[in-house]
C-alpha cells in the first residue's frame, strides 16, 4: 500500500477551483516530483496535505491514517513535514535552535526542568545538540551553527529549511521549490542532497520544482498538475516525453 | 543648595538638627523650610497648581511682612502627579533638602501614603485638602479642609433639615476617594434624614464627558435635587448638560464644586440656584477674602478656588502654631513636629476657610460649614 | 421615551468617537502607526480655537481654520522631527514610544501656557437643536453638526483613497513603503499629508468635541484620543467607515450599559464587548481578514 | 554616451562593505547581464541604482543627471523601472490596483490603457486574475505582476532581479523573449539572473560579480564561453 | 503591529552580565545605604526600582519572546498588587511572621494574576497584533474598573462583598471593610523591601532566562519567528503562547505585590493601573531594546530615575522628560543615529578596522 494516497482532492478560492479531484499516490521511499505551470494548484496541494487550508473534498491518507482535515500540528505529528516556497525560517535563531525546534516532538523535558536545570534538561539538551549536528552535517551547515538563519545565504537558508522538516523525523518529507533561486552549481550540490537524505534516512520524498534539470536527474515518478487537474502521471522518462505536458509545461 | 544629606532614620535625628544649626549660624538667620506636595502635572494639577499658588503668596506675605517672629519661611513644593509612589518620592526630596515641616499633601490617595512615611519620620504634616479618613490616622497629621464623611453627612443634615428636597440623586465619580468617601456618608445620613436617594449614578475618570445618561435617569426617577459630591470641571459640564436637556432639579454640592463661578468663560447663569457647602466663596466681601483674592489674582492672573483658600490658611496656620509651640528654626524636624502637635490643639485661627478654626488632638478641624447659594453669579450665604 | 434619549445621546457621543477616530484610523492605516499624540493634537486644536475666538472674540468660524492651520502645521513637523527618524526603525514599536514622549510633551507645554485651570469652550455650532417627541427628546446642534460632519469626512475619505493619486499613493505606501518608492511615489511625502489630513481631522473634532462638552484642560484630548483608537479598532483597523461605525457604537454602548446596567461599571462592559466581538471577529466590524499566503 | 553609468560605488550595510568599489555602464537599447553567486552583491547594486539605498562612495549617472543622492521615487521618475527581488507586489491590493500603481508616474490616461492592454497581453494570466487579490496569487503569477506592473510605467530602463525566478520552464522562455521584446521596443534592460545560461544568451555584454568586485566583464557570448564562468556559474 | 526583535541571542551570552549587573546593584547600593551616603529621595526609590525592573523583565517575555505587543500588563500588576494587599491586610492579625505574611501574599500574588493571565489569554491569543494589542488594553481598563466597584469587608461571621456600596456589606460591630471601593485598601503592612526586591528579580530573570534558553524558550520564539512554520513542525502554538503570556502576567503580579505593600494605601487610579502605566512599562521595553532583558533593566532604572533627577527643573520637569523620552528613543533605535554610533565608536577604536559578524 502507498503511503501518501490522496484521491479525488479538491478546494476552490471563491469562484476559483485551484485543485479538482487530484489524487496521487507515493510509495515509501520513493522520490517523486509534483510539477505543473504556474498557478497551476501544486503548493496548493501541498498546503492540503498539511493542513494549511482544509480540502474541500477529497481523502488524504497517509500510512493508512486517514489525515484528512487534520490541524496541521497533528499532521506534522503524523508524519508529513515540509518546506516552502517563500522561505520560512525562524530568522532571529540560531542555525542550531531552528533545528532544534524542529526535534521538539522528539526530546522531551518538562518546562519546570527546562527552568530549574534539572538533570533532564542537560540530559536531552545533549541528546537534541548531538542529534542537530548531525543533521546539520548533513547539509554542510555545521559550521555555520551559530549563525542567525536570517544571516545565512540564500540557498544555506533552503537548506537549513529540510534539515529543520527533516528533524521532526517525518515519514513524508515535502518540498516546494527547494532550488528556486540558486544557481546551476547550487542545485546540483542540491540533488546530491536530496538523494542523500533519501537514502541515508529511507525518506519518501514529494517535490514540487520548476528546474527540469533537478526533476529529471532525481525524480523517479512525476505528476503533472494543470489548471487544478492532473494531465499526466508516471515514470519521470515518460512523462517529460508526454506532448501534452510538453505544450502546457515544458515548451520547446 | 543644602549639602548635608540624613540617611537613616536612627541618624536623621541628630544631623538633622546640626545640619539645620550650621546653617544656623553661618547664615544671616535660619529659615523655616515648609515643604509642599501635590500635582502639578497631570489631570489633578488644577488643584495642585492651586495649593501651591496659594500658600506661595501666604509665603511671600508672611515672608515680606519680617517672618514668623523675624524668621523667614522658604517654601518648596513638589509634584506628585496625583500618584502615591510619586508622592513619597516627592517627600523624600524634601526631606533631602531638609523640610521640617510638610504643607501637604493635596489629593487623599497620595496624602495617605505621605502620611504614613511623616508619622515614621515624626515630621509635622497638615494637608490643605487631603480629606480622606486616613489622611490624619497619625497624630502628627493635620487638616486644614473638612473630612469625607464630615461633609457627606453635612450636607445630608443640611438638606433635611432645610427640608430642602426629599427626593434626592447623586452623581458621583466612583473612581475617586474624594467623591466615593462622601458619597458613602451622604447615603448612609440620607437615611436618617428621611430623604430618598431615587438615583445614585456613577462616572468614572475614564468617562467623565457625557452626563446625559445619569442625568436622564434622574430627571426619570423625579428627583428634585441633585447633589454632586464631585469637582466643578465635570459639575461645571453637568450643569450644562442638564440645561440642554431641559432638567433643572436644584443642585447641591461640597466644596469640591467650589471654583465653580472662576472657571474662565463659565457662563454662569448655568449655576444660577445652585447650592454649595464651602468653606470659602472668592465673592466674600469679608477684608480677608477680598484682600486674597485681589493677590491671587494680581500674582497668578486667576481667581483662587477652594485649594489655593486652603493652602493659604495652611500657611499661617502653621505660623500661628509655630508662635503658639514657641518653635525656632534651628529645631529638629521631629522636636518642631512635637510642638506643633500640642501647640494645634490650642490655636484658634480665621483664616478664609473659617474664623475661629481649632483642631480636636485626631487632626480634624472644627469649623463651620457655610452654605451658600449661586445667586446672579455670586455666592450668597444661606441659612 | 428614556430609551430613545439614550440612545440619541449615545449616538452624540459615539458621533465624536466617531470623527476622532477617522482621524485616528487615516494615520494608522497609512502610517501604521499608533500616533498616541493624536488625542493631544485635539487638544491643541480647542485651544487655538478658545484663543481666536474666545480670548480674541474673533468669529467662530475663523477659529477653526486658524485651528486646522496649526493642528496642520503641527502634525507635519511632529511627524518630520519625531517619527520619520525612526521609520526605518528595527521595530516599529520605537515610534510609537516618540508618540507616547510628543503625546507627553504636547500636554506639558500646554500645562505650562494655559495653566490647568478648566476653561469652559463656547460652541462654534450653530446650528439649532431638534426638539422631537412632544419636547421629551433634543437632539442638540452639536450632535447634528458632529453627526453631518463626520458622515462628509468619512465620504471625502473614502473617495479622496479611492479616486485620488495621492489616496492611491498612500494605500500603496501603506503596504510597502520600498516598492511604492519604485513606483515613484513620493514616500516622505506621502505620509507627511496623511499626518497632514489626520492633524486638520484632529483640529475639526476638537472643535466639535469641545462644543460638545464645552471643558478645556491640558488633558481634554487624552481620554477621547483612546476611546477612539478602541473605536478604530472595532471598526477594523484602516479601515474607514469601520472607524466611523465602530465610533457610534462605542458610544452607544457605552451610554446603553450606563443606562440599563450599571454607571460604575460601564467602562468595563464597554471594553467587555469590544473583547467579545474581538473574539468573534478577530478583525473588528469591517476589518479585512487578511490571508497569508502560504 | 553611456545611459546609466556607475562609478567607483561602494556600499556599506552598517558596518559591512557589500560592495567595494564598481564601476560599469549601460548603453541604450542593450541588455546588460549582471550574474554572480548568492550574496555577491546584485541585488544590492540594484537598489542604489534605483535609490532605494545610498552608496557610500562613488557616482552614478542617469542619462546626464547625476542620481547618486537622488531619492527613488524621482529617479522612477526619469524613466527608471525596477523589478525587485521577492516581487514586492502590494499583497493586499488586487492585480489591477497594482499594475496601474505601476503607472503612478504617468499622467495620460489613453496611453496607460493602452500599456495596460500591452501587458495583458503578454501576460493573459493578470487579465483573467484582475480582480483577484495579489497576495493570494501563486508564486509564478507574482512574478508576472510584478513584471507587468514595472512595464506600466513605460520606462526609459528596466531593472529586473532575477526575473526567471519560480517560474515554470515554459514561462522562463516565455520572460526572456519578452525580454527580448521589450529591449527590441527600445527599453534598456539591467537584467540580474541566477539563471546565468539564458541571461547571457540574451544579452549584449555582461558583468561577473563575486563578493562585491567586479572580476569579469565583456561581451556575452564571449563569457559564455569563458571556462571559468562556465565551472562557477553555467553548471557545466 | 507586528514586532521586529534585534539580536535576540544577546541574551544567552549576557545572562551572566545580567545577574552581575543587578548583584553589583544590590552590593553598592547596601554599601551606600549603610553608610548612610545614599539620599532619602534614592533610598524610597530602590523599591520602586525593582517593581518597575520587574514589570520590564516580564513585559519582555511577551513583547520579546513571544512577539506579541500587549497594552495590559498593569492590568496583571492591578490584579496582583489587589490580592496580595488584600491577604495582607486580612490575616495581618494571623500571621505575625512578616516574611511568612508576604512570601504568601506575593505567591497568592502571582497565582491571581496567573489565572486572569490564562483566562484573558485563551481566547485572546488568537488575535494577532494590535488586535491583541487592543484587547489587553482593553482588560486593563476592565480590571480598573472592577476593583473600584469591590467592597469586601470581614466581621465575626467572616467575609462580606459587594458591588454596591461599603454601606451594603452590613457588617457587624467591631468589623472591618478590606476594599473600600475607589478607596481602595489602606494600612497594607509596609513589607517591601529593596533586599527582598532584588531576590525577586534574581528568581524572575532566572525563569525568563532559563526559559528562553530551553525547549520551551526555543518553541515560543519560533512562533515569534513564523507562526506557520512552527505548527509545521508540530509546535503547539496555542500551548506556548499561553504559557509565556500566564508566566509573564504572573510576574507583573509579584510586581503588583511588591508595589502594594511599599506604599500604605493602595487605589487604582489610572495613574498607577491604567493603560497610561502599562504603555510606560513598554516604553522601558522598546527602550532598553525589545527581546534585550539586561537593557530593559537598564532602561527601567534610567526612566524611573529621570523624572526624580529632574525635580530641581521645577515646571519644567515633565516637559524635559517628554523632550529626552523623545531623543532618547530616536538616538536610541533611529538607523541613522545607529549608524553615526557606529562610526564613532570604530574611529574610536581605530585599531579595530571593521567590527564582523557581530553587526
Ligand atoms: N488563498 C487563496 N485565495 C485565492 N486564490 C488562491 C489562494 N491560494 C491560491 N490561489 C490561487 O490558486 C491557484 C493555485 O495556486 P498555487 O499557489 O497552488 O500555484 P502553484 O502551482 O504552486 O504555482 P507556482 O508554481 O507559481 O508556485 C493560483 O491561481 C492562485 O492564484
Ligand atoms: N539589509 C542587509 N543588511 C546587512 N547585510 C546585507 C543586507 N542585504 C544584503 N546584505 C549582505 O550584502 C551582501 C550582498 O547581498 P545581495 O543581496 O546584494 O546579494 P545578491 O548578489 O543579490 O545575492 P542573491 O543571489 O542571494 O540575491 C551579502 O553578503 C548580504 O549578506
Ligand atoms: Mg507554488
Ligand atoms: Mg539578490
Amino acid at each position: 500500500m502507498a503511503l501518501l494516497d490522496v484521491k479525488n482532492l479538491g478546494i476552490s478560492f471563491g469562484g476559483l477551483r485551484a485543485v479538482d479531484s487530484f489524487h496521487i499516490e507515493v510509495e515509501k521511499g520513493q522520490l517523486y516530483g509534483l510539477i505543473g505551470p504556474n498557478g497551476a494548484g501544486k503548493t496548493t496541494v501541498f498546503n492540503m496535505l498539511t493542513g494549511v487550508y482544509q480540502p474541500g473534498d477529497g481523502k488524504i491518507t497517509l500510512d493508512g491514517n486517514d489525515i484528512t482535515g487534520k490541524r496541521t500540528i497533528d499532521i506534522n505529528r503524523a508524519g508529513i513535514a515540509r518546506t516552502f516556497q517563500n522561505i520560512r525560517l525562524f530568522k532571529e535563531l540560531t542555525v542550531m535552535d531552528n533545528v532544534k525546534v524542529g526535534l521538539h516532538e522528539h526530546y522531551k523535558y518538562s518546562t519546570i526542568a527546562g527552568i530549574l536545570r534539572l538533570p533532564s534538561y542537560y540530559k536531552k539538551e545533549k541528546e537534541m545538540n548531538e542529534k542537530a549536528l548531525e543533521l546539520l552535517k548533513v547539509f554542510d551547515l555545521d559550521k555555520e551553527k551559530d549563525f542567525l538563519a536570517s544571516n545565512l545565504p540564500y540557498g544555506k537558508q533552503r537548506k537549513l529549511e529540510i534539515a529543520r522538516a527533516l528533524a521532526t523525523n517525518p515519514k513524508l518529507l515535502l518540498l516546494d521549490e527547494p532550488a528556486a533561486g540558486m544557481n546551476p552549481n547550487e542545485t546540483k550540490e542540491l540533488m546530491d542532497t536530496i538523494r542523500f537524505v533519501r537514502d541515508e534516512f529511507d525518506m519518501t520524498i514529494l517535490l514540487i520544482e520548476h528546474d527540469m534539470k533537478l526533476v529529471a536527474g532525481i525524480c523517479e515518478k512525476l505528476t503533472v498538475l494543470n489548471f487544478g487537474q492532473v494531465l499526466a502521471e508516471g515514470n519521470t522518462a515518460e512523462v517529460l516525453k508526454n506532448p501534452q505536458v510538453i505544450t502546457a509545461y515544458l515548451g520547446e | 543648595g543644602n549639602t548635608a544629606s540624613e540617611t537613616t532614620d536612627a541618624a536623621a535625628t541628630t544631623e538633622t538638627t546640626d545640619a539645620a544649626a550650621d546653617t544656623a549660624t553661618e547664615a544671616t538667620g535660619a529659615t523655616f523650610k515648609i515643604g509642599g506636595i501635590g500635582p502639578a502635572t497631570g489631570g489633578a494639577a488644577v488643584y495642585g497648581l492651586a495649593v501651591k499658588n496659594g500658600a506661595q503668596l501666604a509665603v511671600d506675605e508672611i515672608n515680606a511682612a519680617g517672618g514668623i517672629n523675624g524668621t523667614q519661611i522658604e517654601f518648596n513644593f513638589q509634584d506628585d502627579e496625583h500618584d502615591a509612589e510619586k508622592a513619597v518620592n516627592a517627600y523624600n526630596t524634601l526631606k533631602d533638602w531638609n523640610m521640617q515641616i510638610l504643607m501637604g499633601t493635596v489629593t487623599s490617595t497620595p496624602c495617605i501614603a505621605v502620611a504614613e512615611e511623616t508619622n515614621k519620620d515624626q515630621i509635622f504634616q497638615l494637608t490643605p485638602s487631603g480629606s480622606a479618613v486616613p489622611c490624619v490616622q497619625y497624630d502628627n497629621a493635620f487638616r486644614v479642609c473638612f473630612s469625607d464623611p464630615n461633609q457627606g453627612i453635612a450636607s445630608a443634615q443640611y438638606i433635611g433639615e432645610n427640608k430642602i428636597a426629599s427626593k434626592v440623586a447623586v452623581i458621583y465619580d466612583s473612581s475617586d476617594v474624594y467623591s466615593s468617601g462622601i458619597y458613602e456618608k451622604f447615603a448612609a445620613e440620607a437615611a436618617n434624614q428621611g430623604i430618598e436617594i431615587v438615583a445614585s449614578e456613577a462616572f468614572t475618570a475614564d468617562s467623565k464627558t457625557d452626563f446625559t445618561v445619569q442625568l436622564q435617569k434622574a430627571k426619570d426617577a423625579g428627583a428634585e435635587l441633585v447633589f454632586l459630591p464631585i469637582y466643578y470641571t465635570e459639575a461645571s459640564l453637568i450643569l450644562s448638560q442638564a440645561n440642554t436637556m431641559g432638567f433643572a432639579p436644584k443642585f447641591f454640592g461640597c466644596d469640591g464644586l467650589d471654583g465653580i463661578l472662576s472657571v474662565e468663560n463659565f457662563d454662569t447663569k448655568l449655576a444660577e440656584g445652585v447650592m454649595l457647602l464651602t468653606p470659602f466663596a472668592a465673592d466674600a466681601q469679608d477684608d480677608l477674602t477680598k484682600n486674597f483674592v485681589a493677590a491671587f489674582q494680581k500674582a497668578y492672573g486667576e481667581v483662587p478656588n477652594q485649594f489655593a483658600a486652603d493652602a493659604y490658611d495652611a500657611i499661617y496656620i502653621i505660623k500661628a502654631a509655630i508662635e503658639s509651640g514657641k518653635v525656632t528654626a534651628d529645631m529638629s524636624a521631629q522636636d518642631i513636629c512635637a510642638a506643633l502637635k500640642t501647640a494645634m490643639t490650642t490655636i484658634s485661627v480665621d483664616g478664609l476657610t473659617g474664623a475661629g478654626m481649632t483642631w480636636t488632638a485626631d487632626g480634624e478641624v472644627n469649623k463651620a460649614p457655610k452654605a451658600v447659594k449661586i445667586e446672579n453669579g455670586a455666592y450668597v450665604a444661606m441659612q | 421615551m428614556s430609551f430613545i434619549s439614550y440612545l440619541i445621546n449615545g449616538i452624540s457621543l459615539g458621533s465624536l468617537y466617531a470623527l476622532i477616530a477617522l482621524g485616528y484610523t487615516m494615520v494608522y492605516g497609512i502610517a501604521k502607526m499608533l500616533n498616541f499624540a493624536h488625542g493631544d493634537i485635539i487638544m491643541v486644536g480647542g485651544f487655538s480655537i478658545f484663543i481666536v475666538s474666545t480670548t480674541l472674540g474673533l468669529p467662530p468660524l475663523l477659529g477653526i481654520l486658524a485651528a486646522v492651520v496649526i493642528c496642520t502645521a503641527l502634525g507635519m513637523t511632529i511627524e518630520k522631527i519625531a517619527y520619520k527618524p525612526l521609520r526605518k526603525a528595527a521595530s516599529p514599536l520605537a515610534v510609537l514610544i516618540t508618540a507616547i514622549g510628543v503625546s507627553y510633551l504636547l500636554q506639558n507645554v500646554a500645562l505650562l501656557i494655559f495653566g490647568a485651570n478648566t476653561k469652559l469652550f463656547t460652541s462654534v455650532v450653530t446650528v439649532p437643536p431638534v426638539t422631537m417627541g412632544e419636547g421629551q427628546i433634543t437632539i442638540s446642534g452639536e450632535t447634528i453638526a458632529t453627526i453631518v460632519v463626520s458622515i462628509i469626512i468619512m465620504i471625502c475619505l473614502m473617495l479622496f483613497i479611492k479616486k485620488s493619486k495621492a489616496g492611491q499613493a498612500m494605500l500603496a505606501v501603506s503596504e510597502d513603503k520600498g516598492a511604492a518608492e519604485l513606483m515613484g511615489i513620493n514616500v516622505n511625502a506621502t505620509i507627511s499629508l496623511t499626518f497632514a489630513i489626520g492633524s486638520a481631522l484632529a483640529a475639526i473634532a476638537g472643535a466639535l468635541l469641545c462644543s460638545a462638552y464645552p471643558t478645556l484642560t491640558p488633558y481634554t484630548g487624552a481620554m477621547p484620543g483612546i476611546k477612539a483608537f478602541v473605536a478604530a479598532v472595532f471598526g477594523g483597523i484602516g479601515s474607514i467607515p469601520g472607524a466611523f461605525i465602530g465610533g457610534i457604537l462605542l458610544g452607544v454602548i457605552e451610554n446603553l450599559s450606563k443606562a440599563y446596567i450599571s454607571s460604575q461599571m460601564a467602562d468595563a462592559i464597554v471594553f467587555g464587548v469590544l473583547i467579545l466581538v474581538l473574539l468573534v471577529k478577530p478583525t473588528g466590524i469591517l476589518g479585512k481578514k487578511i490571508n497569508e499566503k502560504v | 554616451m553611456a545611459m546609466l553609468e556607475i562609478k567607483d560605488l561602494e556600499v556599506h550595510y552598517g558596518v559591512i562593505k557589500a560592495i567595494k568599489g564598481i564601476s560599469f555602464e549601460v548603453n541604450q537599447g542593450e541588455v546588460i547581464a549582471l550574474i554572480g553567486a548568492n550574496g555577491a552583491g546584485k541585488t544590492t547594486i540594484l537598489h542604489t541604482v534605483t535609490g532605494l539605498i545610498n552608496g557610500t562612495a562613488g557616482k552614478i549617472t542617469f542619462n546626464d543627471t547625476d542620481i547618486t543622492k537622488m531619492p527613488a521615487h524621482k529617479i522612477v521618475s526619469l524613466g527608471m523601472a525596477h523589478v525587485p527581488e521577492g516581487r514586492r507586489v502590494f499583497s493586499q491590493l488586487t492585480v489591477l490596483q497594482n499594475l496601474k500603481m505601476g503607472a503612478y508616474t504617468r499622467k495620460d490616461k489613453k496611453e496607460i490603457e493602452d500599456t495596460l492592454q500591452m501587458v495583458y497581453k503578454r501576460f493573459p494570466r493578470l487579465e483573467e486574475r484582475k480582480n483577484q487579490v495579489a497576495g493570494t496569487l501563486s508564486g509564478g503569477e507574482q512574478q508576472m505582476l510584478a513584471m507587468g506592473r514595472a512595464l506600466m510605467s513605460h520606462p526609459k530602463i528596466i531593472l529586473m532581479d532575477e526575473p526567471s525566478m519560480g517560474l515554470s520552464p515554459i514561462f522562463v522562455e516565455e520572460i526572456f523573449s519578452i525580454i527580448r521584446d521589450i529591449s527590441a521596443s527600445g527599453t534598456t534592460v539591467l537584467l540580474v539572473e541566477q539563471n546565468a545560461k539564458k541571461a547571457l544568451s540574451i544579452a549584449n555584454r555582461a558583468y561577473v560579480l563575486e563578493t562585491g568586485k567586479i572580476a569579469l566583464e565583456g561581451n556575452a557570448d564571449l563569457l559564455m564561453n569563458n571556462e571559468s564562468v562556465k565551472k562557477a556559474y553555467l553548471g557545466e | 503591529m507586528k514586532i521586529k526583535t534585534d539580536k535576540i541571542k544577546k541574551i544567552s551570552k549576557s545572562s551572566f552580565t545580567i545577574y552581575g549587573m543587578v548583584i553589583m546593584a544590590y552590593v553598592i547600593m547596601q554599601i551606600l545605604v549603610s553608610t548612610g551616603s545614599l539620599s532619602s529621595l534614592m533610598e524610597g526609590l530602590l523599591v520602586p526600582l525593582c517593581i518597575y525592573v520587574i514589570l520590564a523583565v516580564s513585559l519582555n517575555l511577551t513583547v520579546g519572546i513571544l512577539g506579541e505587543l500587549s497594552l495590559g500588563h498593569a492590568g496583571f500588576m492591578c490584579v496582583g498588587a489587589f490580592t496580595g494587599a488584600f491577604f495582607s491586610v486580612a490575616t495581618v492579625d494571623l500571621i505575625t511572621i512578616p516574611l511568612l505574611r508576604f512570601g504568601i501574599a506575593i505567591i497568592l500574588g502571582a497565582l491571581a494574576a496567573a489565572v486572569f493571565g490564562i483566562i484573558l489569554g485563551i481566547p485572546v491569543l488568537r488575535l494577532r497584533g494590535d488586535y491583541l494589542a487592543i484587547v489587553t488594553l482593553a482588560f486593563g481598563e476592565i480590571i480598573k474598573n472592577f476593583v473600584n466597584v469591590i467592597y469586601i469587608g470581614t466581621d465575626k461571621n467572616g467575609f462580606h462583598f459587594s458591588m454596591k456600596d461599603a454601606v451594603a456589606l452590613k457588617l457587624e460591630e467591631g468589623g472591618k471593610v478590606i476594599i473600600n471601593g475607589a478607596q481602595g485598601i489602606t494600612g497594607t503592612p509596609n513589607d517591601s523591601t529593596f533586599t527582598i526586591g532584588i531576590i525577586l528579580i534574581i528568581i524572575i530573570l532566572f525563569v525568563i532566562l532559563n526559559l528562553v534558553n530551553s525547549r520551551a524558550g526555543r518553541a515560543i520564539m519560533a512562533i515569534r519567528d513564523n507562526r506557520i512554520a512552527a505548527e509545521s513542525i508540530g509546535i503547539n502554538i496555542t500551548k506556548y503562547k499561553l504559557m509565556a503570556f500566564t508566566i509573564s502576567a504572573s510576574m507583573a503580579g509579584v510586581a503588583g505585590v511588591l508595589y502594594a505593600h511599599n506604599l500604605s494605601t493602595l487605589t487604582a487610579l489610572p495613574k498607577n493601573f491604567g493603560y497610561n502605566m502599562s504603555i510606560m512599562i513598554l516604553v522601558f521595553v522598546v527602550l532598553g531594546g525589545i527581546g534585550n532583558v539586561g537593557g530593559s533593566i537598564i532602561a527601567a532604572v534610567l526612566l524611573t530615575l529621570l523624572p526624580e533627577l529632574l525635580r530641581g527643573l521645577n515646571d519644567y520637569r515633565m516637559l524635559i522628560y517628554a523632550i529626552v523620552l523623545i531623543v532618547m528613543m530616536i538616538f536610541n533605535s533611529s538607523p541613522k543615529a545607529i549608524e553615526l554610533r557606529e562610526k564613532y565608536s570604530l574611529k574610536r577604536l581605530f585599531t579595530k578596522k571593521t567590527k564582523g559578524e557581530d553587526a
